[in-house]
């Protein structure tokens, strides 16, 4: 399970793709690379496009069958996503240490994991005060990016 | 003969330029801000002069450095392109006075066009229509007003207020309301003082509903000056055209023939040499009036090169070494359109718009022409016209051209930078353009509140699908090999842009 | 109407008709072999059908499968582009059987056209002048043999041997010695035998000095048949085609009036319909002799479209769907020649290659078309036809097309597969191209022993600093991004080649 | 100083570029990087050109002016050229250890120094019986691929 999260002029949009055998689905329209760059989708209705995408600063543009949309990512490290309940990896890499239990009580600052990525460690912070629910990954587990760790309840 | 050819100028029509000296046997040289270092047009010379100046005015406007740089390389003539220099009398002067062959009519034919003024002159006296209007000249900002008050009286409402030495729809301003009107000429003086330094403002009667329709002209030292049909250019936002077609949707033979004869005798008039184009308003009277001639080759020069079969960069190669034109008798087939491909926020009212061109793919397929200045990879900065390319397409029929530019527009990829594309896309569903009734109003009829896209809502979902698998599967970050130790970028449409770890 | 078009082909030709649907507003359904998949031109119809089978049989040849999936997909309609299916009555046959709109002529047409001697006869019915000749049919080997032994005899030497069934060079021998006779006509029987399983051979005078001239027909259900001028395509070598050109440089109008009426008349004589052309030998006494007609759009199609301006591909459709044609009065304008890009060796005796299209670049600019079938990051494989595709050009003149060409080929990159590019380059160079003098045996007379590029010293050393500089810097190798945290490939035209170290 | 070796019909073409301040340089041909896959060089002529690469096995693609090249490399840890004198590093990466003194005597087989590159170790070892006449680099250094590493003489 893989969360984003884009702004949107109605407020953020929160997109939650799952896994399948090729690649990814959303909303009925599922998704595979070509390899040459671009992703081939099956939309919901059946049909086939292929998108183009570029991510040029914190916004993905996406060209799909004669439109171009910009979605600007939110950082799942920012306050506004961690506050959201789970707490997703900020980039692809693998899970070095596991800091804290399922049901242990943390508070805002408390390191709750370690993550090696692009040759750096990376402490995951608790954003809030609250009680560990459920935690995804061990140590030595590979992450994707957005990928959600562990979940936080206030 | 021309053996070597200065291009003053960048961007597109540079590129269109080096490549038909290319294909002609003639040596280049392109000329660039430092700015515009590495830009495709700086490729393709067989030369580059890279310019000592950091404005507009200190590099391509730049006239004894250019020349210098005519010199020093020993180039025999020089192409000014369009806007720039183009149309600027004293440097065509300079240009021949410096033994090198200046690629376009006399000084004194761009002097009489010009001038808005003279111009109307000049063809009143060679029985060519022109709109009721007049010239207001004062170097007085008070007194100019004072007089364009006076003058909007006797030409009547609803006018048009335009910079006398303008163009591109700088230091112009519609009023349709007597009591809009001071503070419009205003706003027109002071564009124009700061566009041209020139606060001449030109009222003449607005005709609405009218079209915009303009003859190609080529005139040659052999005696042969002939039209190559019209364009119509009717279709504009904010007074900058934007889709322009050959042949006019409305046109009929005999029109023509009488359009194409005032525009043969308007050029004659100047003993104009080279190619240029005269525009007129087409009323829905069927009446014509003169509006302006320009001087120098035009944007939308494409389309009527793909209905009549020319070259009018070759042409004006061939006429500025004094050799006679090569084109035959006027002969139109099918249909060209041209769109112009803006870096621009069409949803939030044209606004320009910066950024990578992260991607840029353009259509493929028979019929397609596009006239670009950019890349993939190119940064679209605020230094220049936000014009990124024209897409032309041609076909048997306008039916099919239109068919074939939707599906043209459609194919057209370009990520990173915000362009009108769409907006290009829709204009190709309006009423008018299906119908060929466009007028100079369609635009700010058709979308009276702005245009806005039209929704999608199974591609925007998709489209975010899209956009997190990308994130997901890290589309956007490649580390890349070292040159000599040092980490270095490699080619690849996501490593020039950013790499947002530390 | 047709309203959804099958494509029973693949690569370049299957992309153009694609393109043309989808403008039309035609719904597509592409059919390809399972080792095609991901190819251009299945990615560019609205439904894709992978055929079952692992041979070009099993597949693209495979009747009932196509005429299934055409019906499964609710088609109305099956265009054969040309090659494969394209000129078997048998399936045009079935198809309309079908309740299927074949776009194509009549089964009987192809049919008397289709094979020679049928051909022949019906052509020397209708007035329209044939080479000397004679055909020779018999199933036993030795009988066959003996047979041709004697006609060649009576046609007289030189002389060339033919499959009847055949094309494409396949089963195509010149013979300009009795003594080498055997040996040829053998060797002829045994490729015709194995491409086209039917062994009958047709010998015909060689006349050698002459011009491969070709009349493009169109012919539609209401009473029209007209001819759209000639297309000259003597530049071959192996017996194929890879420099073709509208108008013929040595053309006259009388000549095309004769030739198009013939070829009206061989139409005609048919009752064709739709899209076809009739090859003519041009002797140099300006005798002409009606070799052959294919019965289905040709590959050297655009050079026609683009000196007459017709979309003939949109003209198949409208003729298939009942309409009458769009196409006017013949009007040629300016001049454009094509050349066949294929995967092989020019200098190694035009040998296929295989490998990856790592870089492919085409050209840009005006007047310049692309007619590809692939596009970078494609695998050339030994499965199919090695040609990549088509680059042609437009210019108001020959000799501006030539200059253009030779920039469009200058300017075209293709790395990771050998191809013929600079051979088509230095062939725009040859003195018979230039003066427009070629004939069907002009690239073994220019060069009789074999092409091999003209050295550039100068640029050699540069690209060995090239090589070696990319390697010294890396410029082969990327590290991607993680999917899920196992290594996978970015794109970059690097990353898909290989990776030399462990 | 890189080197590197190509096959050429006349037999194999030694190349050793010259390092200039924004590139390399071969016989009165200079070169630099444009930073979008190719290659700008400013001919011996004074003309400017700009090459497109492409490696594809071990052939390097070359389109330069209209012209099409193959340069076929000899790898330079393959036989033929390590017994040119100079062993020239593999790949580019750091020098991790150096295992002989200049003067020592060298068996064919002995390690000469260590390589770390593609997160790998790499041993350069002597293809032949000699002295070592000189050392070009200490462990710590980075080195470029063609990079002649150490001198051998028989």
């Amino acid at each position: 399970m893989m969360q984003h999260q884009f702004s949107s002029s109605d407020g953020p949009i929160e997109v939650t793709l799952t896994r399948t055998d090729s690649g990814y689905s959303l909303a009925g329209h599922t998704l595979e690379s070509t390899g040459d760059g671009r992703l081939k989708i099956r939309l919901s209705n059946g049909r086939i496009a292929y998108a183009h995408v570029a991510k040029a600063g914190d916004v993905w543009w996406v060209h799909l069958a004669g439109q171009t949309y910009r979605w600007e990512r939110i950082e799942p490290g920012s306050s506004s996503s961690q506050n959201e309940g789970g707490l997703v990896a900020p980039m692809p890499g693998k899970v070095l240490d596991v800091l804290v239990k399922t049901g242990q009580e943390v508070q805002a600052g408390t390191p709750l994991m370690v993550l090696e990525a692009m040759k750096m460690e990376h402490r995951i912070v608790a954003a809030k005060d609250g009680v560990v629910t459920a935690i995804h990954f061990e140590a030595g587990d590979q992450v994707t990016q957005g990928a959600v760790l562990l979940e936080l309840d206030e | 003969m021309i053996t070597k050819v200065l291009v003053a100028n960048r961007g597109e029509i540079a590129c269109r330029i080096l490549r038909a000296c290319r294909e002609a046997g003639i040596q280049t040289v392109a000329v660039c801000a430092p700015n515009d270092q590495g830009t495709l047009f700086t490729e393709m010379a067989d030369e580059l002069v890279v310019l000592d100046g950091d404005t507009i005015a200190t590099t391509y406007l730049d006239q004894e450095q250019i020349i210098q740089a005519a010199l020093s390389t020993g180039s025999d003539a020089i192409h000014p392109g369009f806007g720039f220099l183009s149309e600027r009398a004293p440097f065509a002067r300079s240009v021949k006075q410096s033994g090198i062959i200046w690629i376009g009519p006399s000084p004194e034919a761009i002097e009489q066009m010009g001038d808005k003024m003279t111009a109307r002159q000049t063809m009143r006296n060679a029985g060519v229509p022109v709109i009721p209007g007049e010239e207001v000249e004062s170097e007085d900002e008070h007194e100019a007003l004072a007089a364009l008050v006076e003058a909007s009286e006797r030409v009547g409402y609803p006018l048009l207020l335009k910079a006398s030495s303008g163009g591109g729809g700088k230091g112009m301003r519609a009023v349709y309301d007597p009591s809009d009107f001071l503070q419009s000429a205003e706003g027109a003086r002071r564009e124009a003082v700061a566009a041209f330094g020139d606060g001449r403002i030109y009222i003449e009667r607005l005709l609405n509903g009218s079209k915009h329709i303009e003859i190609q002209i080529l005139a040659d030292r052999h005696g042969r000056t002939v039209h190559l049909g019209e364009r119509e250019c009717s279709v504009q936002r904010r007074h900058q055209k934007v889709f322009e077609e050959a042949p006019g949707p409305t046109m009929t033979a005999e029109l023509r023939e009488a359009m194409g004869q005032a525009a043969i005798q308007a050029a004659q008039a100047v003993s104009y040499e080279g190619a240029g184009t005269v525009e007129f308003l087409l009323a829905p009277s069927g009446e014509f009036f003169f509006l302006e001639m320009n001087t120098r080759i035009q944007v939308e020069h494409p389309v009527t090169e793909l209905v009549t079969g020319t070259d009018i960069v070759r042409e004006q190669l061939r006429i500025a070494s004094g050799q006679p034109m090569s084109c035959g008798d006027l002969n139109i087939r099918g249909h060209a359109i041209e769109v112009r491909l803006y870096a621009e926020d069409a949803a939030n009212n044209f606004l320009p718009s910066i950024g990578p061109l992260a991607v840029f793919r353009p259509p493929e397929g028979p019929g397609i022409r596009l006239d670009a200045g950019v890349r993939e990879g190119d940064e679209v900065t605020p230094n220049y016209d936000p014009m990124l390319a024209k897409l032309i397409v041609w076909a048997p029929s306008r039916e099919e051209a239109l068919q074939r530019m939707r599906r043209a527009l459609d194919d057209f990829v370009i990520l990173g930078t915000t362009t009108n594309v769409r907006f290009l896309r829709e204009l190709c569903d309006a009423q008018p353009i299906v119908d060929g009734t466009t007028t100079t109003t369609t635009i700010d009829e058709h979308w009276p509140n702005g245009w806005t896209p039209t929704p999608a809502p199974l591609l925007e979902d998709a489209s975010l699908l899209a956009a997190a698998a990308g994130e997901t599967m890290g589309m956007h970050r490649t580390t890349t090999a070292s040159l000599d130790g040092e980490s270095q970028g490699l080619p690849s449409p996501f490593s020039t842009l950013n790499r947002r770890y530390p």
